[in-house]
């Protein structure tokens, strides 16, 4: 066979992505685009959504080799560090060292309201199995109502990987929009006297107890939830670095340096997952509607929950700070206090409302922890699963 | 009503029953804790750390101490809130 | 058999290095202490010429199990990071944070310079193939003359794996002696009143024109080249932290730390690669040669081009900025200055020499690309291998 | 003539106009990026980075600007050339 | 099988970890919540023993998946970095930056004194193989007395691995204890006159020996101890950066992100070998007693030889430097230092303490080395392998 | 005596054996080393670093540097002995 030079020519030509780009490749191009414009212009949580964008951007180039399904891609290299779950529970150690679990310590029950705020997830299970989603896929949208980045991931990619890029998606996404959807809600489930209350002077708590506080929790609800502690363990130990007052290296390390290395390769990853056949689907759609009831619904359970404490406490209690234990920290405390501020502008609510704020980041990994002792994976600890195996078996043969 | 209906609720019903479990018995935990150890204004230090910027403000000015903060804060990408200088000791 | 204590401190004599050291392992521990005295004294591109040489230093001493091929060593782990293409593109990430592409936006003409200084490359290539190296030997040979790193090793690794020590050594150590090749080359080529022109100021370019700038380099680039995403991707994901001015951490993480780790482990990995029967070759002359060739002909290529550009837009070029099209950042644009001040001491060339200098680095990387398409690896994507097979085919069916 | 060489001469010929071909797309991608979207001066933050250290020069004096920047270049291992202080803000 | 809501939430129940703590997790768990208590409160190592009593503490929640042989769990993925040997010696580039070698050139006989310290090593063998342990076990144990962590959980994981976790808190434990351990047996072995000499002020160094050193280091000792170059070598790679002037970016991030990160994960991965059945067992009480033995032991050598150099010096040493031959940087060196004021209150011995106490380090090490030549593991490399079982094999055969 | 304890003993002896000559052949190597290559006085460079502060104390005041110090000391996570700071040296 004699080729010509312009025959190799256009053979090169062939070589280009421009041959085999799909319509599906170039819509996603355009999804990637619009991430990295709201990450870039809009300040949607720029620190993962530029990242998620620019894998997505990658991922959808043809034959650029970097989708996260492509072995032996570079993008493929960092998502075996979601799917062996190793990059969430790093960023956790992160996200502990720059905690500060001091509001929560002095007003302890508002742990309830990190507990009331995860009602989001549930109606949003429901909702999820309502609109076709089965019980593990339905867990891992509900646990968007938690409003924590890599707990989302977390749960996505252990129980519905197909999945994870919508759902990490639309977690980081409405995080960003807590501005915008909490402050209706809590207007419209308080009354103006409500908002008005002022909340008294949170008590100093003593550094040891502050030191122990992780360790604590660490047994109580690891022994409670074994599944959650790749989660609130790196979560504990990073804030014990911050509070012990002896591993000031590594605490710095931790909260820097090791915290935004690990976000990069995590949300390139999740990035890499974003192709046309996983996110170009009805479910993407059903997601993105049901993240935004998750948010709603985890929102009016905090503040519900905090208008019966205040009715309860005889009126100590601002309910405002109730919608801050959706988690998404420090923005839902910011949130809290701005709309207080509006009602009366000597109000401040900040600090108490970084109590329930906190208290989220622990509520959705209890969430998470629950999920894994129901649903987690059979085939990595016998005894584990056997026991998983028998609770699923039991709730499925529960009378209909 | 659909049995994985039926199934979703029950899962809420349990896992919310668990979620307040475990959060009660942690309010109760700490609780604990911080009635057995109260907290006590820190003596000897809280005293230094009082009486030395009392001698030294002369020698470090506040534009020095927030020219630092700034720089540190560019340099981490935090906001200056973000952190504080507590104490500066010349050698 | 009866011993005597003499004789198994005997034995544990023969189980030193000395006892296993060949004439090959002591000529590359002298090649190992020259590269630490270039890196060290002469200040040869230090931060990878002496991990380079240390990583050379141990993987020749004998039984050390620190060469790249020593399965289970700590360098051969390192060594996967090479292998498997991760550390290149994440010095890239670095890279893409340090760079300013502001002088090449504002006069973005000066890309053709990038282009035309990849002419070495090519002829490089034929010479190399004159020298008896088969196609993707020369076309890794050849890459040294893009004067770019991370672009040989990575290309080097693809097609050349044996050479790739040779290849990096040279690339980095005429890196080095930029000031020294350039300026003869220079000053022949061009004219004294050339080398007075006086370039106008470069107009200031928009905040949002250099947010978008490395998302539209992406696109337009993979698209049409494929091969070359996980280097440029990474590239222009780091300048993207850079001047999204919302990923100030990631930035600050990216151009410090991460990128200093990955150099000490893609150095060590590489140093670890140059054993005796690897590198005391005839090849390795031969490349020392064909890279000094490279770097000469770059040049050239890139001050002609620039002469060319001079007389045509009517002597608004000065050709001195043409060899800055190396890449070699910002080593070349520095010489491009120097020897314009030599004629005229009020002349600022090394803003102007900027442009075509990071338009080197997209040129390389751009070149790496083209021969990935020829001669990438055919097992990694069907799709991929079959359209290269068949140009690889097509091409060697070319009437003779 | 060897046909390798021949090969390769063809390959560095196809290279070269693909290099070429890819870089002036760019060139003109750039230069309708530039077109639409013009540098302006930026209006309000340029009046607010001129006018804060008019008033705050006695304040922050240039022996600390620049004992800070060989501080951070020693500590960054950069030249202080690499990076500038561009403001800082008294707390 | 028919259920009801009751009967699932008894079955929820028996997920809990509670249901499947055992005595030993328990006691396991105490001892974690000691080392914490030590690390934070007695500020005993705390940047190791904090993250590895936090490691141990999730190792033993029952079914945490948290324990280093718990396959697929998070705190198995480190320690792989810890069986393949990869994260002791990055802790060692770590050190070599952080390391000055000043003190020890300008007194280089000092280094004896880090060779007579390793006489703990040898007894505390000795002792080992009385208590019943085999060669391999009894060096691992022996190696605590060289005073240096990454080099015992280096050796203690190559050659005793179910030994990892009581021979590197015993290590890490002793370390801490220097100033309580080492005063006594100074005194008692020390007149107060020899307590009272002073040392002539150290000359000071070229810049150019100390470049030189770390390489010179480098190839005397891994020729003749092959075994130790990864450990050696990349402790002088890291005082390489130090030193040599031109890295300074590399040195910067070695010797604090890098080192810190690496800390983290090898401390955790320790942490997670520390459970029930590899620590609740006779063999643990007697690798405490040993390692405390071994560090008597070193000290009384180090002194011992101290004393003997100086009779020979004519006086010159004062014989309370040769404590600090254990390494323990710079905790030895400050005893020193301290235990001479005390006689004497203007004798400023720590700077002539140095040279002993990083000689130390060098002297752990190369007693590593010679533990990896007789017993290194055998199927790494058949060559290095046959000549060790050689040796063991003359060894056993010596006439009895 | 046991075999296994009467090889313990032989091997370390020939461990000890083996790490005095690797150091002995170290001490002598080092020795050599620092008499080829005997320190000097740096000439240039030690002129301008003492010349340099005595122009410039008024400049930068000994309390800017602690400040500095004290707050690369806190930022690093070091103790300030632990490093120092050389030269700072005006744009
Ligand atoms: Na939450
Ligand atoms: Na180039
Ligand atoms: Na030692």
């Amino acid at each position: 066979m004699e080729l010509t030079f312009g025959d190799a020519a256009t053979k090169i030509i062939g070589s280009t992505g421009f041959s085999s780009l799909t319509l599906g490749d170039g819509t996603m191009i355009l999804v990637a685009c619009i991430l990295l414009y709201l990450a870039i212009w809009k300040k949607f949580e720029p620190l993962l959504l530029l990242p998620i964008g620019f894998g997505c951007l990658l991922a959808n180039l043809p034959l650029s080799m970097m989708a996260s399904t492509d072995s032996g891609g570079l993008l493929n290299f960092f998502y075996q560090g979601v799917k062996y779950e190793i990059l969430p529970p790093l960023v956790f150690l992160g996200v502990g060292a720059l905690t500060d679990f001091g509001p929560l310590l002095a007003n302890p029950s508002t742990l309830l309201l990190g507990a009331a705020a995860q009602i989001g997830v549930y109606t949003t299970l429901v909702g999820a199995v309502f609109l076709g989603f089965d019980l593990k896929e339905a867990s891992a949208i509900g646990i968007i109502g938690g409003a924590d980045g890599p707990t989302s991931i977390f749960i996505a990619s252990k129980l519905a990987p197909h999945l994870l890029a919508p759902i990490a998606v639309a977690a980081y996404s409405y995080m960003s929009l807590v501005p915008l959807i909490q402050p209706p809600i809590m207007r419209w489930l308080t009354t103006a006297g409500e908002r008005k209350i002022k909340m008294e002077q949170l008590k100093p708590i003593s550094q040891t107890v502050k030191i122990i506080f992780p360790v604590v929790v660490t047994i109580v609800c690891c022994l409670m939830l074994p599944g959650v502690t790749p989660l609130l363990g790196m979560l504990m130990l990073g804030n014990l670095f911050r509070e012990s007052g002896v591993t000031a290296r590594l605490h710095e390390t931790t909260e820097t340096h090791l915290i935004n290395i690990v976000t990069i390769l995590l949300a390139l990853a999740v990035g890499s997952s974003m192709t046309a056949d996983t996110f170009l689907r009805l479910e993407t759609i059903k997601i993105i509607i049901l993240g935004l009831l998750a948010f709603c619904m985890a929102t009016a359970g905090g503040v519900i929950f905090a208008k019966v404490m205040s009715k309860l406490s005889g009126g100590k209690i601002n309910p405002l700070i109730g919608s801050a234990g959706v988690s998404a920290v420090p923005m839902a405390a910011r949130v809290s206090q701005k709309v207080g501020a509006e009602e009366d502008p000597s109000n401040f609510l900040l600090m108490h409302a970084m109590g329930p704020n906190v208290a989220g980041v622990i509520g959705s990994a209890v969430a998470a922890g629950v999920f894994i002792s129901l649903f987690g994976d059979p085939t990595v600890d016998s005894n584990h699963a056997e026991i998983a195996t028998n609770i699923i078996s039991t709730i499925s043969s529960l009378p209909k | 009503m659909d049995s994985i209906v039926l199934t979703s609720l029950i899962v809420s019903l349990i896992a919310i029953l668990v979620i307040f479990t475990v959060l009660i018995v942690l309010i109760y935990t700490i609780k604990l804790l911080v009635r057995l150890i109260p907290y006590e204004e820190p003596p000897a230090q809280k005293i230094t750390s009082e009486t030395l910027p009392k001698t030294s403000p002369p020698s470090v000015s506040p534009d020095i101490i927030s020219a630092i903060t700034a720089v540190m804060a560019t340099h981490l990408g935090k906001s200056p809130q973000e952190f504080h200088i507590t104490q500066i000791n010349p050698k």
